[in-house]
């Protein structure tokens, strides 16, 4: 599709977060820290390996999409590892997707078309 | 305990819509409010009974509420203290876990101060208007105290002024006071326009409401069996004890019998919506599913049919001693 | 028909909120409720017309409901094998897509129940209070004869019996069965202090659910063209001919003449939320565009406009030839 | 303006509900209805003042109600026409901005016209029953003549038509109108039957709704700073000058002192619902933010606090004039 | 995954779109007039570069997905382009997604396996 | 990433599949019996080339989301096709994704980082 859409289209990382939804607040604003510019909320249910939460009673699970350079991708990890991972209901994975005007989502001062 | 009493509790359509929610959850039926309606009801419940409550805290004056309020205080820190240190005796759950069942333990739940109004209503038995005050005093220090015990304070600086500022601004706390302010403001006559709508209809929505309930209490029913002798004998003892507590406490500072057992009631109940919120955020590490299990799949259900009779048994005999 | 009985009918707010719901449909605008308003609204009707027929169940001793029972269960049996007969006569659907329609017109619709009761309700003709009981036994037994009618049993072996736990655990049933308990239990004084909840308001809330289901039924009127004159003559005639049995049923098994309209309704009324549900999982190469389309887009308006105030002609003749 | 004006206005529950969702907004704390439950209300509003104006007006004649819709349609071209030139004078915004603005403040506002009538009601103060419909019919020409007035018309032709078609059959409009309809058919008798579901409640709902409307207002009230003086000025001068012509040409065209105090508040109220929805699908290139902070965060508080009182006291005095 | 699962898989580009919710019937009519044969729906929230909406009050966001050949993408690319990224709140992206019964996606006419 | 975020990450197969919200609890029991550890469910609607459904009527779509290794996903594809994709209204889809963790989403038996 690059190639007709012309120059201004690029590959970005697709962050999805599922977790426990009294998190939210918690999460978006780490997503800030780390450099996200825009993320996307869904309401969600789910289960997982782990039944470990409280969420039950107030408003399930939430799952957060968040389009961002490769770097700032690495950076949500690791924030995710540190604060998140051991003690919350969490699930994460991260995909590549072709987004138009790339800058909106990596920022202006970011490469036109990050490298893999 | 009267056989009327246990009827007057017990043969109530918000009692037995719980029970239906029970049975629902044990036949694996889904008798879930939409999330959105929960929510719902819930801004309802705060919302009526604050509003309610400011109309009659008008007509109290100060002096007789401020030693309630300090009564209610001294609980809110006693009560969790008493709880962290019998667990130890009665459980093996670590530190962490101790000062998150002491949190929920020492804040209180909304839904079984406004069946304990219901109760009382049914009953013809008046109460102070002020009560609803006492229950966002409640709520508050209990969760707190909790949390220091568990140490958290400690290990995340910072952590605990958060949810201070957490639990202070929480959508129940707010639509609580917030209440409390319109019905002052309002007064009768601006409550008498309202009334069809936060008066009348109350008990039902009530019913709804712990229709709800019934199903996240009977979903935790499985659980108990795995939670250990200790765990549940605490979640039945632990209530009649802060409940016997709250009763003397407000008879001692002059409560009507109606209002001893209200207070009572706050003592005894457990949170299970503001604690574990502030639990889980500030005590990740705590197991969720064993404060639950304890406060909503086995001391809620517990307060709702036994207790609530039971406190004000213990209270009506103790305002006839005195007076008597 | 006497003008006089459809105004009735016609010129309530009730129907008069489907009528503006299909409007809606037809205009391409949104009027649906939100999905989660709708749940609660369909929640709070079986409640409390479960409710309302347990606390009338109680002044009915048991020998009064046992014959209008079998002959609900009877008629249960019946319709959906008429049904399933008569529609290889008058259309050349196959033997999968008969039994669907059978079970859904076997089964029957709460709406239209309700709606006959504020019917009524507002000519002042009284009925038997355990008709809700009714209600809820007629909605099993015709999907399940429609499902065995259709074959699904022999292809399936087990499939059967789950369609049954699911059905007899669904939520309409466990809601319909509860409130029927709950208001047994409560009894008139229990009830009184719900009745601002369950009671006064549930015309209204009647109006708003009859709004969406106004939405659902206009948009499906776009698909009576294409569903063929046999289907549409069936939709019409067939429920004629179930509510002529149901209140020659009900008059003969002593029902006033009040409660044998109802039965008449009962039977004449075609499931659209637990048949559908049932044998879409049953009996999935079944067409539920065609089943929906006829019992929701043509014998629901039907039944909510013309059949109301024709069921309780037959059932007033009928009653007043036996009494002269 | 008498202090008991403002007391009546301000000590309502409804307007005391608003002020705690503004105050919760700026606590950054969530008091916000679920969003289907705000849906909902909305159509339990628009419902319930159909219907209510229906009944209403079945007691009018023709002609009564002929000179003040014709007044109406006049106000709803004059006032956008006005907001778009005056806004040249006291802002520097761009053309297509301005025909926004004009949209939005040639439309209306349900929930200011609905606070408007409990007030009334409140001071016991009677107004034409037809007052509904004014509303109904108000809402249209000033989005449209707005739209003509940034010139989109112009440039996407065929899409005026488009926007025509999308607001005539919005929910806001259906539902009133078809309220309108119902209300008219089914006359006080049927009324009387769904009077404890779409009357008695109805200013408790209000409040609950209002309660969101305030924490939408509260978040809004940081961008009015940003917003420059000039737009904070017709955002409250705007409607004072609106309003007074309402309520001149209500009492022109012979309407009682609330029915002109009531045309009154239709000319000041600016629209955060049906305009903005137009706006945003036929002029994108205007900016959202700038229209919704002047209309939902300036005028709106602005109309509910000070402005009903202020045009029911504009509408009092010019009736005795003339009386007088 | 291919192979096992026979010959009736194939790839399809799967079109994510997060848009006001206000624009949701014109998103509709656009994806269909390009060529989608099916299209996804899910409630959303979020936060963006550029904060110029009006759907706060009314609804939050919509997430439209839509799997579709490579040519509708294209398409739909374009319509976006042309008519929505300029002057509402809207985010899209696409990846590539395996699917059985491609037909169903890119209808009857397209060839079984579109190329990578 | 997976260089950076050290060796506990890997690729996992990402099943999306959208269906009649009916079928939900049916669903999930094959999910489980297929070998799926853990699943996220969220609220949809949508349209498809098929309209043959009842779910109109009470809550619409529901879309699942669900983590499994490659041959997982193979036995949920394999099912679906068997007992679900003649009869019922259901897209499904499968991509390729990275997570931190990976036994939490194949088990703790699978290789660490399943082959592409
Ligand atoms: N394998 C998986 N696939 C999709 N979602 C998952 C998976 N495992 C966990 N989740 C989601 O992550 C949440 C937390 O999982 P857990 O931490 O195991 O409680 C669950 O409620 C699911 O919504
Ligand atoms: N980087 C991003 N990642 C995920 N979603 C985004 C991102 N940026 C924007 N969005 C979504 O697109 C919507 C519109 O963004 P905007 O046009 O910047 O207002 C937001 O409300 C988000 O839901
Ligand atoms: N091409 C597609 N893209 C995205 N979702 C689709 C597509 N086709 C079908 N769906 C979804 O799958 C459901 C069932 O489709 P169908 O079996 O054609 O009725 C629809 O309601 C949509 O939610
Ligand atoms: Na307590
Ligand atoms: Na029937
Ligand atoms: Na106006």
């Amino acid at each position: 599709m690059n190639e007709q859409a012309g120059e201004d289209t690029g590959t970005v990382v697709c962050v999805s977060i599922v977790a426990e939804s009294i998190l939210e607040g918690r999460l978006v604003e780490d997503l800030k820290r780390a450099g996200a510019l825009g993320w996307t909320i869904t309401p969600a249910r789910g289960q997982g390996p782990r039944e470990r939460r409280v969420s039950e009673i107030e408003g399930g699970n939430v799952k957060v999409e968040t389009l961002v350079s490769p770097a700032v991708a690495e950076r949500i990890w690791e924030l995710l590892t540190a604060d998140y991972f051991a003690d919350y209901a969490i699930a994460a994975w991260t995909s590549e997707v072709r987004v138009a005007r790339p800058q909106r989502y990596v920022g202006p001062s970011a490469p036109e078309t990050p490298s893999r | 305990m009267s056989a009327e009493l246990l009827t007057t509790s017990i043969a109530s359509v918000p009692v037995l819509a719980f029970v239906l929610g029970v049975v629902g959850a044990l036949l694996r039926a889904d008798l879930r409010l939409p999330d959105a309606v929960y929510q719902a009801t819930s801004i309802y419940l705060l919302l009526a009974i604050g509003i309610k409550g400011g109309v009659a805290l008008r007509e109290s004056d100060v002096a007789s509420v401020a030693a309630p309020a300090l009564m209610t205080v001294a609980l809110g820190v006693v009560i969790p203290v008493l709880a962290f240190f019998l667990l130890r005796v009665v459980t093996r759950l670590d530190v962490t876990d101790r000062g998150a069942m002491a949190a929920h333990y020492g804040s209180t739940s909304l839904v079984t101060f406004t069946a304990a109004l219901v109760f009382l209503d049914a009953l013809g038995v008046s109460y102070e208007g002020f009560v609803s005050t006492l229950l966002a005093i409640m709520e508050i220090p209990g969760i707190l105290v909790g949390l220091l015990l568990a140490g958290s304070a400690a290990r995340h600086a910072g952590r605990l002024s958060e949810t201070v500022r957490e639990i202070l601004t929480s959508r129940s706390i707010l639509l609580l006071a917030g209440g409390l302010v319109i019905g002052f403001i309002t007064g009768p006559e601006g409550f008498a326009r309202v009334e069809p709508f936060f008066g009348a209809p109350f008990t039902g929505v009530l019913a709804l409401f712990l229709l709800e309930m019934g199903v996240l209490a009977g979903r935790r029913l499985g659980d108990v069996r795995r939670a250990g002798i200790g765990l549940v004998l605490f979640a039945i003892g632990f209530p009649v004890l802060a409940g016997a507590l709250g009763v003397l406490g407000g008879t001692v500072v002059g409560l009507s019998a109606g209002g001893a057992m209200v207070l009572g009631v706050l003592s005894a109940s457990a949170s299970y919506i503001a604690a574990p919120a502030a639990v889980r955020l500030a005590l990740p590490q705590a197991n969720p599913g064993l404060t639950l299990t304890s406060s909503l799949g086995i001391t809620f259900p517990f307060n709702l049919i036994v207790g609530i009779p039971l406190y004000w048994l213990m209270a009506d005999s103790l305002s006839s001693m005195i007076g008597g």
